[in-house]
């Protein structure tokens, strides 16, 4: 059965996500979704690069006895990085948005426009 | 509804999440783990209280100026080392150069292990300042 | 006019989304264990690092001491993402 | 030990060690972070000059940072274009944090002083990394640091709309910073490397065009985003207008040029080898897009009536002017786009802090109340108009020659091209008269400023006057930054 799948699935998966969350960043007119969309949007990215270090039958990149064959520790700390930027970005655009409620009481992108 | 169970387990728990998430820090260099991990974990037992308990009594635990004291020096601590590698005649980050009594592995594991210990003080006192903040700001709302 | 807004970024994102495809059907194969990535940088880290930095984590002898640097921007990504909401939060209260 | 090998990595890391001593410090004292900031801008703009004065000797400096040499470890290559655009960062930067004082203090609650003294440097230090950085996953890294500090800066003032600036900056950025990720992940998986000097060896050896260009083209696109090149522009006016002024001066004079000096960096250095004689593909689109920058940011700029809109339209045809240079690709163009960076940072900067001052001096922001002004505020009326004749590219002013290099090198490529710089030109001439004609021939009086005192205080008129003496001199003694630039553009080109 997994046969019939194309062999770069995770990495269609990834771009699969990618437009999801850019579609609901662009179209999506509440701003919480809007950073729902942002976060799958970004999420892409680390599925995409953690896919990109797995070798077919590799150990966890930690040192043991005996074995030589693990997966790309790379791209491990690329994503790390790149969590945290998202963790920080996230944070920042949701006390935003409360603030954005608070100042105009709405959070409808459309109606914001218009202010 | 009654808060009673929620307080009492968070009671029970929160010791053992921050111990689990020392363990996370301290473990770094040898299984997966490390400070940003154990940091978060560590973190996240504070939010517990302040779920359970409301976020004063979470303030009073860690307040602003504990929090803002661990973030500059966890990051401060990481530049440090990094300057040590300059001071003892090295690169920046070098950490083999280090004038200590140990072979240089040796010297290299100690100072991933104070950098992973600085990031996870660092990253828990944000973790912490970022929902802390972000909750309050949504609280006074009238 | 929303409707030529929606059929918009429906365009923009299938072109997007057909060129990434077309990237990625061209891309090495998932798991194949001599893609050029497994080939070039990273055998050193998997066969050198515990001696070169006495730590058995590959990852966090990458993080901490290959690439360092990095983690100290990092650090700083999320000081700054702290320091952002610190600069944002506790309005003035009316 | 020999200081001097360490330069590139002390003039960033100065700032960020600044950045979180600064917040520490504020927790005792809340006036000592404007003289923190001062400080370690200071001495990291100190480093930059001694780092250029060595790269003048040398050429290219490597900065092996932990030891380990470069696929496996992270490189600073520091070459004269980096040492260039790093010098105009630092002291631009340096001459804000100075303006800061004052201005900051009427805008900005006491409270919130370390934060915005603290991002101050986070931003400087960020830009620095990117400039020097050999690495391309430390790229996205450093220019993270500088997008998340340049959204908290739009906000900080907390004015009407600055919040919904700042969040439309990040959404837009944040799809940039993404894009720049994949693509690194794109170029990674092909080569194995992040090294850029490594990945320029390696990839003419790389038969795979589909993966190859489409990571080109993200990375061009997410930098594009940053700095702000024409479709990708929406998020620019509203955050650089509602900044609070020395922030539109980081954001305006710098932030943008990062963007384009990354796309160079992209272009040239990472992706020089592979495309030498096929460089068509990046450079005409890139072209076209420069071009109408040029039009439509000169011409929103004619019609808004709020002065730092004005000049936040105006900072996107000048990106379009800086991304034409570079996309045409001859020695001319390249030379005029670069010189073309240091003007319009003199020449915005400058702008930015007149009309700050204005702001500060009077509350007023609307181009119909600098009426009567040049008899009220002559120093920095005289300094406005000294700027904004450089971005006219008027001749002793230093805007007109890189407009004359960039003028020349469209000629060559094409007649359009140059059309379109002399209409830009134009147009260019066409805004900022009509601020000056208000200023200085307008019969109405500015009887709302008040005149006791000092023009201004000291912390501002200072960086003012020192940016407009830069503008004039680099416009008489051009020698002097263009053969530091043909130097850095040989190198880039000889890939």
């Amino acid at each position: 059965m997994i046969d019939l799948l194309p062999p770069n699935l995770p990495y269609f998966a990834s771009i699969a996500l990618l437009l999801i969350g850019l579609y609901a960043m662009i179209s999506k007119r509440n701003l919480i979704k809007k950073i729902m969309g942002l976060n799958i949007f970004s999420t892409s990215v680390l599925l995409f690069l953690i896919a990109m270090g797995y070798r077919e039958g590799g150990a966890p990149p930690i040192e043991a006895e005996g074995v030589t064959h693990y997966v790309n520790p790379l791209p491990h700390a690329l994503v790390l990085t790149g969590i945290v930027v998202a963790l920080a970005l996230t944070s920042f655009a949701l006390i935003l948005i409360i603030n954005i409620y608070k100042e105009h009481k709405t959070l409808d992108s459309e109606k914001l426009k218009n202010l | 509804m009654n808060p009673v169970v929620i307080r009492t387990i968070t009671r029970v728990l929160v010791p053992f999440i921050q111990l689990f998430g020392l363990y996370i820090i301290v473990h770094g260099p040898v299984s997966p783990g490390g400070g940003f991990q154990g940091g978060v974990v560590v973190g996240s037992s504070i939010i517990l209280v302040a779920l359970a308990y409301g976020l004063d009594d979470a303030e009073a635990m860690v307040n602003h100026r504990i929090r803002i004291i661990m973030d500059c020096v966890g990051s401060l601590v990481y530049a440090g080392i990094g300057l040590l590698g300059i001071a003892a005649g090295g690169l920046f980050l070098q950490y083999g150069i280090i004038p200590l009594p140990f072979p240089p592995a040796r010297i290299n594991n100690l100072m991933i292990f104070l950098i992973g210990s600085a990031i996870g003080v660092h990253i828990m006192a944000l973790v912490l300042s970022l929902f802390l903040h972000t909750a309050k700001e949504a609280e006074v709302d009238d | 006019m929303r409707r030529i807004n929606t059929i918009l970024v429906l365009l923009v994102l299938s072109a997007i989304g057909f060129v990434m495809s077309l990237a990625v059907i061209n891309m090495p194969e998932f798991g194949d264990i001599n893609a050029p990535i497994h080939m070039h940088v990273a055998p050193r880290y998997m066969q050198m690092s515990y001696e070169e930095t006495g730590v058995p984590n590959m990852v966090t002898a990458i993080l901490a001491d290959y690439r360092g640097y990095d983690t100290l921007g990092e650090l700083t990504v999320i000081f700054a993402g702290g320091v952002a909401v610190l600069s944002v939060s506790g309005r003035k209260r009316k | 030990m020999n200081l001097s090998l360490h330069y590139p990595i002390l003039v960033i890391v100065i700032l960020f060690a600044g950045a979180y001593l600064t917040l520490l410090l504020g927790l005792l004292n809340k006036k000592i972070c404007y003289y923190l900031a001062v400080l370690f801008s200071f001495v990291s703009a100190l480093f930059s000059i001694g780092l250029l004065l060595l790269v003048l000797e040398n050429n290219t400096i490597s900065y092996y940072v932990g030891g380990w040499e470069p696929p496996y470890g992270i490189e600073l290559t520091v070459d004269p274009l980096s040492a260039f655009m790093s010098l105009i960062v630092a002291i631009i930067g340096f001459l804000v944090a100075v303006f800061s004082k004052n201005y900051i203090e009427h805008e900005i609650p006491l409270e919130k002083h370390p934060a915005y003294y603290s991002l101050l440097q986070l931003i400087i230090g960020g830009m620095q990394g990117a400039l020097m950085t050999g690495d391309l996953f430390n790229l996205f890294v450093m220019t993270e640091i500088f997008s998340i500090s340049g959204y908290a800066l739009v906000a900080i003032a907390q004015k009407k709309g600055s919040l919904l600036a700042s969040f439309r900056y990040l959404l837009l950025a944040s799809i940039g910073t993404t894009f720049i990720l994949f693509s690194t992940g794109f170029i990674y998986m092909l080569t194995g490397s992040l090294n850029m000097e490594d990945i320029s060896n390696l990839l003419p050896l790389i038969d795979n065009p589909w993966v190859m260009y489409s990571g080109l083209v993200l990375l061009i696109i997410g930098f594009a985003i940053k700095s702000a090149l024409f479709p990708l522009h929406t998020w620019l006016p509203d955050a650089h207008s509602i900044a609070p002024s020395p922030v539109s001066v980081l954001l305006s004079a710098l932030v943008i040029k990062i963007g384009a000096y990354s796309i160079i960096r992209v272009v040239y250095t990472v992706f020089g080898e592979r495309l030498s004689g096929g460089f068509e593909i990046i450079g005409v689109p890139l072209s076209w897009m420069a071009s109408m920058a040029i039009l439509v940011g000169s011409l929103y700029a004619i019609f808004q009536t709020d002065i730092k809109r004005m000049l936040a339209y105006s900072s996107i045809a000048h990106v379009g002017y800086i991304l034409l240079g570079v996309s045409l690709a001859s020695t001319l163009s390249l030379t005029g786009g670069i010189f073309h960076m240091l003007n319009h940072a003199l020449g915005k900067a400058c702008l930015f802090f007149c009309a700050g001052a204005v702001i500060y001096k009077t509350g007023k922001r609307n181009i119909s109340d600098y009426a009567g002004l040049s008899s009220k505020m002559p120093i920095t009326m005289a300094a406005f108009t000294i700027a904004a004749s450089s971005l006219m590219g008027i001749p002793p002013a230093s805007g007109f020659m890189s407009k004359f290099y960039l003028g020349l090198g469209a000629y060559q490529e094409n007649w359009f091209f140059l059309a379109v710089i002399l209409i830009g030109s134009l147009f260019g001439g066409i805004y900022f008269f009509r601020v000056l004609a208000t200023a200085y021939f307008s019969s109405e009086k500015a009887l709302y400023v008040d005149t006791k005192g000092p023009e201004l205080p000291l912390s501002m008129l200072i960086p003012i006057v020192i940016l407009a003496i830069a503008s004039l001199t680099f416009g008489i003694l051009e020698d002097v930054p263009v053969t530091l630039i043909e130097q850095a553009v040989e190198l880039l080109l000889t890939k």
